[in-house]
């Protein structure tokens, strides 16, 4: 293989998204997550209105100049090489600033402390884990799965019902929804939402 | 729908939307309840430009992603489908071909059709007459179109119509039999299609074998046990051919004899035990009535993996037993799902803590009832190929593959022979060897579909992945209409005509059913005089299996080949026809479009059409139009899925969706408590939750919660560590009175209510 | 009074303070911020509308794109986000020589003005000044705050910290404790308006345990005015940042109203931090000899004809 | 700012991730229907440890609607640990919604009946198997035996698996009566 490295990329094509809430569970049930966390939501715009409905899932973007990352206090974020954006959990300080800085509300926090205070935060891996050993024990505790290492799909697009949610290289995902614009030929958004706020207009 | 062609059940698969050009969806929300299914209708609208018209009383997550949607009148599809029918044989857009050769009673249809000019319809449906051309026309003008409906349809007092007006309409379309067409049901439960197959139901036998004489001797036969000692077993002989209650109306046979309740005729009893298998009995219609019942009863058995909330809905203080039954993971078994084609279930895990699989627990009451050896007996045996007789060949049972071919030698009606325990095991072990869209097996599974989706005719048949599909021959899955009506009725030939058979048949064209007497004649053949001896009097019982064998041989199915028939006559209705529900808000269409006469002993119940439409003018008091439906994260009672935190907390109570305009008119705010009352008296407490889905008209209830009864919190009676992670009001508790003249269905998506502040 | 004293000298502290204010604002809202201030502006009205979710425009004038992206990532990122991130970055940057400043400004005044000093003769005779009461609240107040401060200076320095329990224990106490810091806040208000001449002083033995005798010079009151403003932005933003916990539902209707609080929370630590160096410089290091009264509650008799006359006016009032 | 980031993308990068970025996903064709090309490369054995060492996958099927969506269940040691995406299964292509994502929950929910129980006098009671079904067995026989079979209601459940739909209907037979249905009629 070439040095060139992927840049991993997630989106979630509207036309297909029918808000059946399957990589929300998905996601909650692999990592066994606490129920106040949602690491991946879906949400559904309109509802009821005829021609206007239209459903999205929204986790943690992997942003290239992740906000987050420029504002933790702790610096506990970094970033891979492939753009996978993972924290350690065991810097987190809770303070919350990722969430303030965040375009997407990804960060989220258990509300674990005495009354009722933040625990450290917890957002989308993409399914990599973190700091930690690898497939250890105290990885999966804390931060779900790494599928990534198994060389598994995140779970999420993994078990999308109408496959409505890509993840992958930048180069594929963009492939995969081209192919199904021109399929559709008609009622294309201008640009994919939320990718000039994630990746600059690349 | 069975009573249209011959059986009722998806006739094409899920992955063979993909090939469609239209998509209309009458009364069923794919997105939300099969939401992995309605990839393939995405699929479709990607690679056929397929089009996807929904008419639903509710703005649904289907209609969302719909080209068009029509928010229909609950109850009024009938008046739709002929308003189209209408506009189809005006322009001539029908298959006359298609109707001529395999369709029987058109004209009568076609005569009903000139009654429903689109003004007409409009005014009875709500549907604007442009919009109704707008959808014919889209409908009619791309073919393939394929016609897909669930509970939308049939839980009406007109079920049985509405499910018979739907297929006419595709037949008048010639969308039948083709890749991309078809009806397509889609059915709820994971083992609806399997255990409506075995025939769980109380007016036939597995295999939708009648309760005749005839068929009981097949299975005493089958099962290994004398005809006479199962007779003993009944009250009666009579009995034996008696319809049985329904799940719908069972409780009718616990409270008659009380005032107002409906009188039953159940041998001269009353009911006195219930025995439930993983059954939400909370999710029927009328649960009032259902915990009166169940207080009533003097023994209540509830097995199930999580506790049944019939358990805590009963006042009942002794005798109601609660078996931890093990879930589906915790045994092995074949599963049919939707589109006919079974999968082998693989056991995961020895089921937890003290739970026991459905089967042990019925194998252990039997034992305790003294009928075990019987029970179990049919397992022991197989059939002899000598004698086409079934004999005993070993003395201990594998569970469940023993099971499984048991099946497969008793059921020939929908062709089950092919589906032995091996093939199907072989099957799910391989499923990454079928092609998504049309099932086909390629590598070592060439040849087979995927499920062997029934009828699979013979142990080497492909399975039918699409039904009535005379494009293809029959080894590979074709077939015609089944003959199963007669061979002419007032003087019209029943079978179908002249070179209208599935490929490759050696008779080009219609011929009956086969069995012993006409299988020469009708498949040209000479039979050996020891193949003679064998075989069985018709292909539904043929245990030698040489029926079958033979007509595979000739390219022909052994159902026959006739013709789908738009008249059933031994309905109440010969055609279709629009009758308003018991409960209509149009009380002004009531008159010329009444409910049926009341049916006498309909499943053992008296049951009210008429004089329960006419007690009083209803839509006065109850203004609102009720409609039931699903959740995407809940399953039937809910009571698995509320025992889920994840999916509990999707939607951690029950709401009601309301139009914000209605609700701004009773003063009820978006979030407020709200009461919904019904006109048998009953009553709710729900969360209002706007919502712009549901018109100003009607309000929308799910049906998956429990736990509450008519503002009490009953979550207290569950034992210590049961009780879900989510409670809330029944919606069935204000379900109105209403059942199917045919099916006994019961009527919860057309009924009426009136809401207040709570 | 005297009279001949004109407006702007009688006055003086008051209108020097809030000059110095508005030069702040206009440097700090006009030439220093980077958030969209017309937005903030009708954000805000809209709060006082009762709408806090700072969707200004209706979801359904806006086209499909701008839809998704307010009703799924939360209304007009680019309005208060990118001003969080860099005042927080700037924050890291330039508080240490804000401290700096002030902590040369308190050194000059200490070197000019000197500390003031009462002449003891008779350590014994004193008079109690503070009851139990106003002691537990004027201390609890300066540890509270200091505690605070230690903590918020973790979270803001949390590079040098570098995270970890330690660090993660006291961000979860700096939430707990600034909800403990709320009543006290509410108790010093009271105490600051105590000698405002609109505010009607009661009498009687229990009063007295409450409230603090004395007239205040116009520092001191501007001290414990503008303790009582910054502090009631202080503790409200604080109070619904902790209150309004985040989660995946509430995200997009509450997040740009976390936002500005959390502005405000910044912006509200770093003025009030002068005045509780105020505080404490004229508690400990201007006078000597008061923070022991402070402790103990009494005074010695002389320290307070010397430096406090007008405690001891009102003492004698009472007594009559 | 700038430097701090540059500062965090250099040393956090080079500090903690860049040796385990070796271990990221080379195998992402293999399984998916996404990701094909350009990956950067296959990883070896033992960077892709397994997390349930000694487990077995077992190939089965959702049990919530009539789709029939392909479940993979990982069992270690006869504990279902982990629910694996079945992305060759022809239907579901690997897809769920949220009930089928979270069939490992159904089997492990913290709410399963774990015993049998009676109530008595209002009061659940803990009972054993065979006292069960003594008493409900000897209920039945009197039952059947005063009031006859069709007494009895049996109920049956549309999340049968085949084989224990047909017995449960011959069941119903064999005890006497046609008053069996299950939830194909609602």
């Amino acid at each position: 293989m070439s040095d060139y490295y992927a840049r991993m990329k997630f989106y979630c094509d509207e036309q297909r998204c029918i808000q059946c809430d399957g990589c929300s569970v998905a996601c909650a049930e692999a990592h066994e997550l606490p129920v106040g966390i949602s690491r991946r939501k879906v949400i559904t715009l309109n509802e009821g209105i005829e021609g206007k409905e239209f459903s999205t899932s929204v986790a943690c973007m992997h942003c290239t100049d992740a906000p987050c990352e420029q504002v933790c206090p702790v610096d506990c974020f970094y970033i891979r090489e492939d753009g996978i954006v993972l924290h350690d959990k065991d810097v987190c300080i809770g303070c919350g600033y990722c969430l303030f800085a965040c375009p997407f509300g990804a960060p989220q926090f258990p509300q674990d402390g005495a009354f009722g205070t933040k625990g450290a935060m917890d957002k989308c891996t993409m399914c990599a884990g973190g700091p930690e050993e690898t497939n250890s024990a105290k990885e999966r505790e804390l931060y779900g799965q790494n599928r990534i290492a198994e060389g598994k799909v995140p779970v999420c697009a993994a078990m999308c019902s109408t496959k409505a949610l890509l993840v992958g290289d930048s180069e594929d995902v963009s492939r995969v929804y081209r192919e199904r614009v021109a399929a559709r030929g008609h009622g294309v958004l201008s640009a994919p939402y939320g990718w000039d706020t994630a990746y600059g207009n690349k | 729908m069975a009573n249209t062609w011959g059986y009722g059940a998806m006739t094409n698969s899920l992955g063979d939307i993909q090939n469609t050009k239209a998509i209309i969806i009458f009364g069923a929300n794919p997105a939300v309840n099969h939401p992995v299914g309605f990839q393939h209708f995405l699929k479709a609208k990607e690679r056929n430009n397929a089009k996807i018209i929904v008419i639903d009383p509710r703005m649904t997550k289907t209609a969302a992603k719909a080209d068009l949607y029509a928010q229909i009148r609950p109850g009024t599809d009938i008046p739709f489908m002929y308003g189209m029918l209408h506009i189809i044989f005006k322009n001539g857009w029908h298959d006359q071909k298609f109707m001529d050769a395999r369709v029987y009673g058109m004209d009568e249809i076609k005569e009903e059709a000139k009654k429903w000019n689109p003004e007409k319809v409009a005014d009875v449906t709500g549907v604007p007459a442009d919009k109704l051309i707008q959808i014919t026309r889209l409908y009619a003008k791309s073919t393939p179109g394929t016609l897909v409906w669930a509970m939308g349809l049939t839980q009406h007092s007109i079920g049985s119509s509405n499910t018979r007006l739907a297929p006419i309409l595709q037949l008048a379309l010639g969308n039948l039999g083709v890749e991309g067409g078809g009806c397509n049901i889609l059915r709820g439960h994971d083992n609806v299609q399997g255990a409506t197959d075995m025939c769980c139901l109380s007016h036939t036998l597995p295999g939708y074998y009648g309760l005749s004489k005839g068929s009981w001797g097949y299975f005493a036969k089958s099962w290994g046990v004398d005809y006479e000692w199962l007779k003993g077993r009944f009250k009666s002989e009579e009995m034996m051919g008696e319809k049985g209650f329904t799940l719908a109306r069972w409780y009718a046979g616990v409270l008659a004899g009380k005032p107002g309740e409906d009188k039953i005729k159940n041998a001269g009893t009353n009911l006195k035990a219930l025995v439930v298998l993983g059954n939400g009995i909370t999710a029927i219609a009328q649960q009032a009535k259902v915990k009166e019942a169940l207080d009533n009863l003097e023994l209540i058995v509830l097995a199930d993996p999580f506790l049944n909330e019939g358990a805590i809905l009963t006042d009942k203080q002794n005798d109601v037993f609660v078996l931890p039954a093990a879930t589906q993971f915790e045994t092995s078994g074949s599963v049919t799902a939707t589109n006919r084609a079974a999968q082998w279930r693989n056991k995961v895990i020895d089921p937890l803590y003290e739970s026991k699989t459905d089967h042990d627990i019925i194998f252990e009451l039997a034992k305790r009832l003294g009928f075990y050896d019987e029970l179990t007996k049919g397992m022991l045996l197989k059939d002899d190929p000598k004698t086409a007789k079934p004999v005993k060949v070993k003395d201990e049972f594998q569970w469940p593959e023993d099971a499984t071919d048991e099946i497969a030698r008793t059921i020939k009606t929908i062709g089950l022979t092919g589906w032995t325990a091996e093939r199907l095991k072989k099957h799910s072990e391989n499923w990454h060897m079928f092609d998504e869209v049309s099932g086909r097996g390629h590598g070592p599974m060439k040849g087979e579909y995927y499920g062997l989706p029934w009828p699979c005719w013979t142990t080497e048949h492909s399975g039918s992945p699409i039904l009535y599909n005379i494009n293809r021959s029959v080894a590979e899955g074709g077939m015609g209409f089944r003959n199963r009506f007669g061979l002419e009725r007032e003087g019209v030939n029943l079978l179908a005509e002249k070179g209208s058979a599935p490929k490759g048949s050696a008779n080009k064209d219609g011929y009956p059913e086969i069995n012993a007497e006409n299988i020469e004649e009708v498949l040209g053949i000479t039979l050996t005089a020891k193949e003679k001896s064998l075989i069985g009097k018709n292909w539904k019982v043929d245990t030698s299996g040489i029926i079958a064998q033979k007509c595979m041989e000739q390219g022909m199915a052994p159902y026959g080949n006739a013709k789908a028939r738009a008249i059933v006559w031994t309905f109440p209705d010969r055609i279709p026809l629009h009758r308003e529900p018991l409960h209509s808000p149009r009380q002004d269409l009531t008159k010329d479009y009444p409910a049926y006469e009341d049916k006498p002993n309909h499943y053992r119940v008296d049951t009210q059409y008429i004089s329960k439409q006419t007690e009083k003018d209803w839509s006065k008091e109850f203004p609102i139009n009720l409609v039931t439906g699903r959740l995407v994260n809940m399953n039937g009672a809910g009571v698995e899925t509320r025992a889920s935190k994840y999916l509990a907390k999707l939607t951690p109570e029950m709401f009601c969706d309301i139009n914000p305009g209605l609700a701004a008119n009773h003063g009820i705010r978006d979030g407020a408590m709200m009461w919904v009352h019904s006109p048998e008296g009953t009553k709710i407490k729900v969360k209002a939750k706007y919502s712009h889905s549901v018109s100003e008209d009607r309000v929308f209830l799910p049906y998956h919660f429990a736990g509450y009864f008519q503002g009490e919190d009953r979550t207290g009676n569950f034992p210590q560590g049961t009780k879900p992670y989510a409670s809330g009001e029944s919606a069935n508790t204000v379900t109105n009175y209403g059942y199917d003249i045919v099916t006994q269905i019961p009527e919860t998506k057309g009924g009426l209510c009136r809401i207040e502040k709570a | 009074m005297e009279t001949n004293k004109s407006f702007f000298s009688q006055n003086k502290a008051y209108i020097l303070v809030s000059l110095g204010f508005m030069a702040l604002t206009y440097w700090y809202f006009w030439l220093a911020t980077i958030f969209d201030l017309n937005y903030v502006y009708q954000f805000i009205l809209s709060i006082f509308q009762g709408d806090i979710s700072g969707q200004l425009v209706p979801l359904e004038d806006m086209n499909r794109y701008q839809q998704m992206e307010a009703g799924v990532f939360g209304p007009r990122y680019d309005t208060i986000a990118p001003e969080i991130t860099r005042a927080f970055e700037e924050r890291q940057e330039l508080l240490p020589y804000v401290f700096a400043v002030e902590f040369v400004a308190f050194t000059i005044a200490f070197i000019f003005l000197g500390r003031k000093k009462a002449v003891i003769s008779k350590p014994d005779d004193t008079v109690l000044v503070y009851s139990l009461f106003q002691r537990v609240v004027l201390l609890l107040n300066i540890v509270i705050m200091i505690y605070l401060f230690i903590t918020g200076f973790s979270i803001t320095f949390g590079n040098i910290t570098g995270g970890g329990a330690i660090a993660y224990f006291m961000r979860w106490t700096h939430e707990i404790v600034g909800l403990g810091w709320i009543p006290i806040w509410l108790i010093l208000t009271v105490i600051a308006f105590k000698d405002h001449k609109f505010f009607k002083r009661p009498s009687g033995k229990l009063w007295n345990k409450i409230f603090l005798r004395g007239k205040y010079k116009p520092m001191y009151r501007i001290n414990y005015y503008a303790y009582v403003a910054f502090g009631f932005l202080l503790a409200l933003s604080g109070f619904l940042l902790w209150f309004i916990f985040p989660t995946a539902e509430n995200y997009v209707h509450v997040i740009q109203f976390r936002r500005l609080m959390l502005f405000m929370h910044f912006m509200a630590s770093a003025v009030i931090s002068f005045f509780i160096f105020e505080t404490i410089y004229s508690y400990v290091i201007a006078v000597k000899g008061y923070l022991p009264g402070l402790i103990t509650g009494r005074l010695p008799r002389e320290y307070l004809e010397e430096l406090r006359p007008d405690v001891l006016v009102e003492m004698e009032k009472e007594n009559n | 700012m700038e430097t701090n980031t540059k500062n965090a993308l250099s040393s956090k990068v080079g500090r903690r991730s860049f040796l385990r970025m070796a271990a990221i996903a080379g195998a992402f064709g293999a399984t998916s229907a996404f990701a094909t090309s350009n990956v950067t490369r296959k990883a070896t054995e033992e960077e892709i440890k397994n997390p349930f060492p000694g487990s077995k996958l077992i190939k089965t099927i959702c049990t919530s609607c009539s789709v029939g969506c392909g479940v993979i269940a990982e069992v270690q040691n006869g504990v279902w640990v982990r629910q694996e995406v079945a992305q060759d299964h022809p239907i579901s292509l690997g897809g769920h919604c949220c009930k089928g994502a979270d069939m490992i929950d159904l089997v492990r929910s913290e709410v399963r009946l774990k015993y049998p129980m009676v109530k008595e006098n209002g009061q659940w009671k803990r009972i054993s198997w065979d006292t069960a079904l003594d008493r409900i067995t000897k209920k039945l026989e009197s039952l059947r035996k005063e009031d006859g079979p069709d007494s009895t209601m049996f109920l049956g459940s549309a999340k049968f698996g085949t084989e224990q739909a047909y017995y449960f209907r011959k069941f119903a037979a064999m005890y006497g009566t046609n008053n069996i249905d299950h939830q194909a009629r609602i």
